[in-house]
């Protein structure tokens, strides 16, 4: 299977065409809308789901053969605002500020990304390490914490109040509701193992694909409005949020084959790597750098790398795992 | 029973400003504040209150004059240029005028 | 089985018994209440799960074969405003806007009452055309059509807007969010066929019975709240609510075998020419006749045809096919 | 800070009637609206907000006092005989009437 | 058209005191009203929202000022010892007078 | 197994691990929050799901042998406020009216807690009578009804408006949305029968366990919210709060070995007599015992009782039933 003939099997998978779907009901401005309680239900069910089994696997592997996979992908997080901050600056000469915060977005990770990943492998039949959960669990906090300090480094004029805002960011990156559940989910699921998953396999395991395309149908929707920005970002950015992360990805398929994982687990350090913060990192550093222009950080995230990752990034992600480890 | 002056500040705005406004309310001295969620339309565009941390929220509170007066000031200066937001102040009448 | 024993078996269901049992909670004033977006959710689900089913069968079955009995559909729906205009507003002696307005109700369809249609021939061991749902999908909008038209005519010297008026009303028709994602979740399902079902068969399909039942019994709640209504609409409604729906439904059967459906087909056309519609005809009207009625049509279509059909109608198009076709 | 003078309208609809209303609303030249689902009660009986499609909807405009009384004639003539409606006219202060 | 003053009762309560609160509504002569729930924080601790049972609502009733004055008193010699709740009465400005 | 070992297997069941991730939620102040919509939805599910088996248990069972334990419930729940009532007023020096609110609180019965004991039942392999849930359904209202007397008795001053009173709490407990969609679920379950289950059992049964684990996070949530007022109760009503359950547990599973229950239903019957009401009798006592202080009732059923029911109470009910029928 070449390259795009795995776009193209990705293509037509129920989840990715209702991500279509609602893209296209936003830009036909159909009044097609999932109420916010429904987006959340969804969200608590498909981290908690992930989050459950991602521990139950932890407790089988034991947490001796996670923890250098983890702590690699802990690393790749920071490391990326580091390169992408000094790009952002010079390259699209856009301000220290937003480049900070641009940075963090693209150095933390998208769950919905993740998952649907893992989705993606099972549908080919590639095997991959079911503990990577906890890649995405650690991964989400490191790169807004550095892009954080970047932002108050290259602003220190204001920054008497540094330690605050620092303070404040990272309460909301190891304290946010999302990361919480997942963290929290891991922790339940490696404390029941196996016995644990056959009691709620049903709910949380069954249906799981299913559930993922009725919440990509509403993340078209919400990527698909602001698709309208697009002209606010300028080009520089749109070719940052498709380029960056495939260099970005690349980079954590090597890192992910050098912490000994297997061709599936690399894939997905990969894609998590190659995935941008739109819930997660918008919150924190609205927050800690709220001078930061958010249309630009969310939407190149949102409205660009997210349904580029979606549709393109997880089967080239895959396509270069299958080179790197051939 | 008498009824007493008081003001009522409605904030509406983006739902990453909440902590800081609530924050700031506690500050200028309101005991309560009441809070929803709402969808809306201004210069910074359409919200339209499908996801938690993209939607809008009013905020109302009830409070002593000086108090109110001091809520809007520090919101103008504070978080108008950061936030979408808007804000404004009303008369109402309470009728326990020790509990604002 | 004679026709009571079919009416009995379709009463002792448990999705009709939670219908009643919304009904009587509407009707003894109790608390029980769905919240909105729990009704939004499930709503969605079933026209998604309904859609992406009906889709995979069209590919299934090619194009061609679905054509015929698809544009007999349309007429269908496009002729019973034109019968049924005469009998309201002569029979019934309603005004000219008001008989375009219910006309357009009952040349609609309704959605729910075709799901429980299929539900219930499933029930019965009867197999049908899965692909049947693409002609709920094309029986919504015609209707709708019609009647604005009849009723722009029909008072023609406030008629200024007619072109504005009938623009909205196709505008609705086309694209509100119901019609959009059946048609959305038909061609996902036609894309991605049987591989796509099978990854979210488990959410889709296998539990879509239990949420029916679910959704009814909030459905019997909404009907239930407009019977106190019934008083309003009189007599002669309350017996054309009853009767058109047997003599569409009949019809819907015959045209069915002529169109070389199956029994099972034929009978899902008798129950989608017998069902009004309730959501989208009432939003598309009272944007394009403004000056009709709502509580007529309404009440007729919810209050009485709708429970009608649930509870006896269905079963009735099944025994008039069975007729039509031993 | 200042505050000036300005009008808040409130519209209490039913659902049906929200493209109407807020098509009125921009036609009179106001810059932004916010907007939430209620329950109520009226002349045209219970609405429970139970089914999007039944609800009531409680739009609230802020805008200069002569946009405000034309958006309330022209709502009273338009849309008070077709749609279950309530509207109504109060004084609010708000820091920046540049935005209204 | 003619704006004729008329007055805005809001309630902020606990939810297990909306059909008390309706009631007296309906007994001081309202003919209609408008509900919806609300989070919030007051001197009997944070409301959340999250569970029916234990939310706030905010209701709004527009009645005539002497129905409103009836109104008030009444929530705060019954109402307000019992249960979590705030109340306050504004002018408004409504089109027709006799609805109300 | 022993007790240390049971409570231990129950301590690492899903179902209650969520329910501490819950906890530890809200003790330590996450943003976590399931939506208003979500909780009522699941909370309907759950009630649709247990109703629903038991009415089908019913069925197949026979009301001659419900009727003995049904009417033995109702007996227990009415009599648990009599022996509460005075050891609240005299023991714990609280008001009268206090006293009956709390009584009441401690005689009706915690839905969740029921669901929560079947799980475990069905977890340890110990088979109960699966028309238990008909128990739960009688067992709400008589203690609110005897602690609404026993209030107004002990405030016969204010007495006038007493027949109101009780009207509005048999209204509340009777007409109630949870006892009105438990009951009506039970007779469609009865009503419909195996035939009716096997439709509905995708839905309404596989996925059961799974959904009660996210629910008691949830339900983690709420309670521990609640933590914060443990001070304002005092020692007095803390221990009650934990030493009347296992009291009434024994009682409960005593009653049951007398009615002729199994082991597994006996335990059933005592974890109802062992729970306490924290939705029907709060808004029941709000209105018919305005002048109780909801703070102490509720926190104590909903922040101590229920929390120690659904990790301690309950296998410890099982260990008495073991012991009890050995
Ligand atoms: N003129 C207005 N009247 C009522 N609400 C407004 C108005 N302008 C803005 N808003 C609300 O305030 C939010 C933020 O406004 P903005 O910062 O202008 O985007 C909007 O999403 C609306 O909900
Ligand atoms: N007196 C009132 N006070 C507050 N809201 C009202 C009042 N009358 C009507 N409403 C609201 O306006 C909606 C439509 O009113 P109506 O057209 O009278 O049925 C109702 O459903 C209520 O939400
Ligand atoms: N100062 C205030 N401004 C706005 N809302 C308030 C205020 N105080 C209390 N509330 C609302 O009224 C509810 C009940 O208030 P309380 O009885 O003080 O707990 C609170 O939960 C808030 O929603
Ligand atoms: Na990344
Ligand atoms: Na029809
Ligand atoms: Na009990």
């Amino acid at each position: 299977m070449d390259i795009f003939d795995a776009i193209r099997a990705n293509l037509l998978s129920p989840a990715v065409l209702f991500f279509v779907l609602g893209v296209i009901a936003a830009v036909s401005r159909s009044d097609l809308k999932f109420p916010e309680p429904l987006y959340a239900g969804l969200t608590i069910y498909l981290l908690v789901a992930i989050g459950f089994k991602g521990g139950v696997a932890v407790a089988e592997a034991g947490i001796g053969r996670v923890l250098v996979p983890a702590v690699t992908a802990m690393a790749l997080g920071a490391l990326i605002p580091l390169w992408t901050y000094p790009v952002l600056r010079f390259g699209g000469r856009l301000s220290a500020v937003d480049s900070a915060a641009i940075a963090a977005h693209y150095g933390s990770v998208s769950a919905v990304t993740f998952i649907a990943a893992t989705n993606y492998l099972k549908s080919v039949d590639q095997p991959f390490e079911s503990y990577a959960t906890a890649f995405l669990a650690v991964m989400e906090s490191p790169a807004i914490l550095v892009g954080v300090v970047l932002g108050k480094l290259a602003t220190r004029a204001a920054g008497d109040d540094s330690g605050a805002s620092l303070r404040t960011a990272v309460h909301e990156a190891v304290f946010g509701r999302s990361i919480f559940l997942l963290v929290g989910s891991l922790i339940v699921g490696a404390l029941c193992g196996e016995p644990g998953m056959k009691k709620v396999e049903p709910f949380f395991v069954t249906p799981f694909q299913g559930v993922l395309a009725l919440f990509l149908l509403e993340m078209g929707i919400v990527a698909g409005r602001r698709l309208g920005e697009l002209r606010k970002v300028g080009p520089f950015l749109l070719a940052f949020g498709i380029v960056v992360p495939v260099l970005n990805g690349a980079l954590g398929v090597e890192l992910g084959k050098l912490a000994g994982l297997s061709l599936g687990g690399a894939t997905l350090l990969g894609v998590l790597s190659a995935s941008a913060s739109y819930i997660a990192a918008p919150a924190a550093i609205r927050m800690s750098l709220p001078d930061a222009n958010p249309t630009l950080s969310l939407t190149a995230s949102l409205a660009v790398t997210f349904p580029f990752n979606i549709t393109v990034g997880i089967p080239l992600c895959l396509a270069i795992a299958r080179r790197v480890y051939s | 029973m008498n009824t007493h002056p008081m003001k009522l500040v409605t904030v509406v705005c983006e739902a990453h400003a909440k902590e800081a406004v609530l924050r700031t309310i506690r500050e200028v001295g309101a005991h309560g504040y009441t809070l929803f969620p709402v969808e809306g339309d201004g210069s910074q565009g359409l919200r339209t209150a499908d996801i938690p941390e993209f939607t809008n929220l009013q905020i109302e509170v009830i409070l002593k004059p000086e108090a109110a007066a001091l809520l809007l000031e520090r919101l103008g200066q504070e978080h108008f240029p950061r936030y979408a937001m808007v804000a404004f102040e009303s008369d109402v009448r309470v009728l326990r005028p020790g509990k604002f």
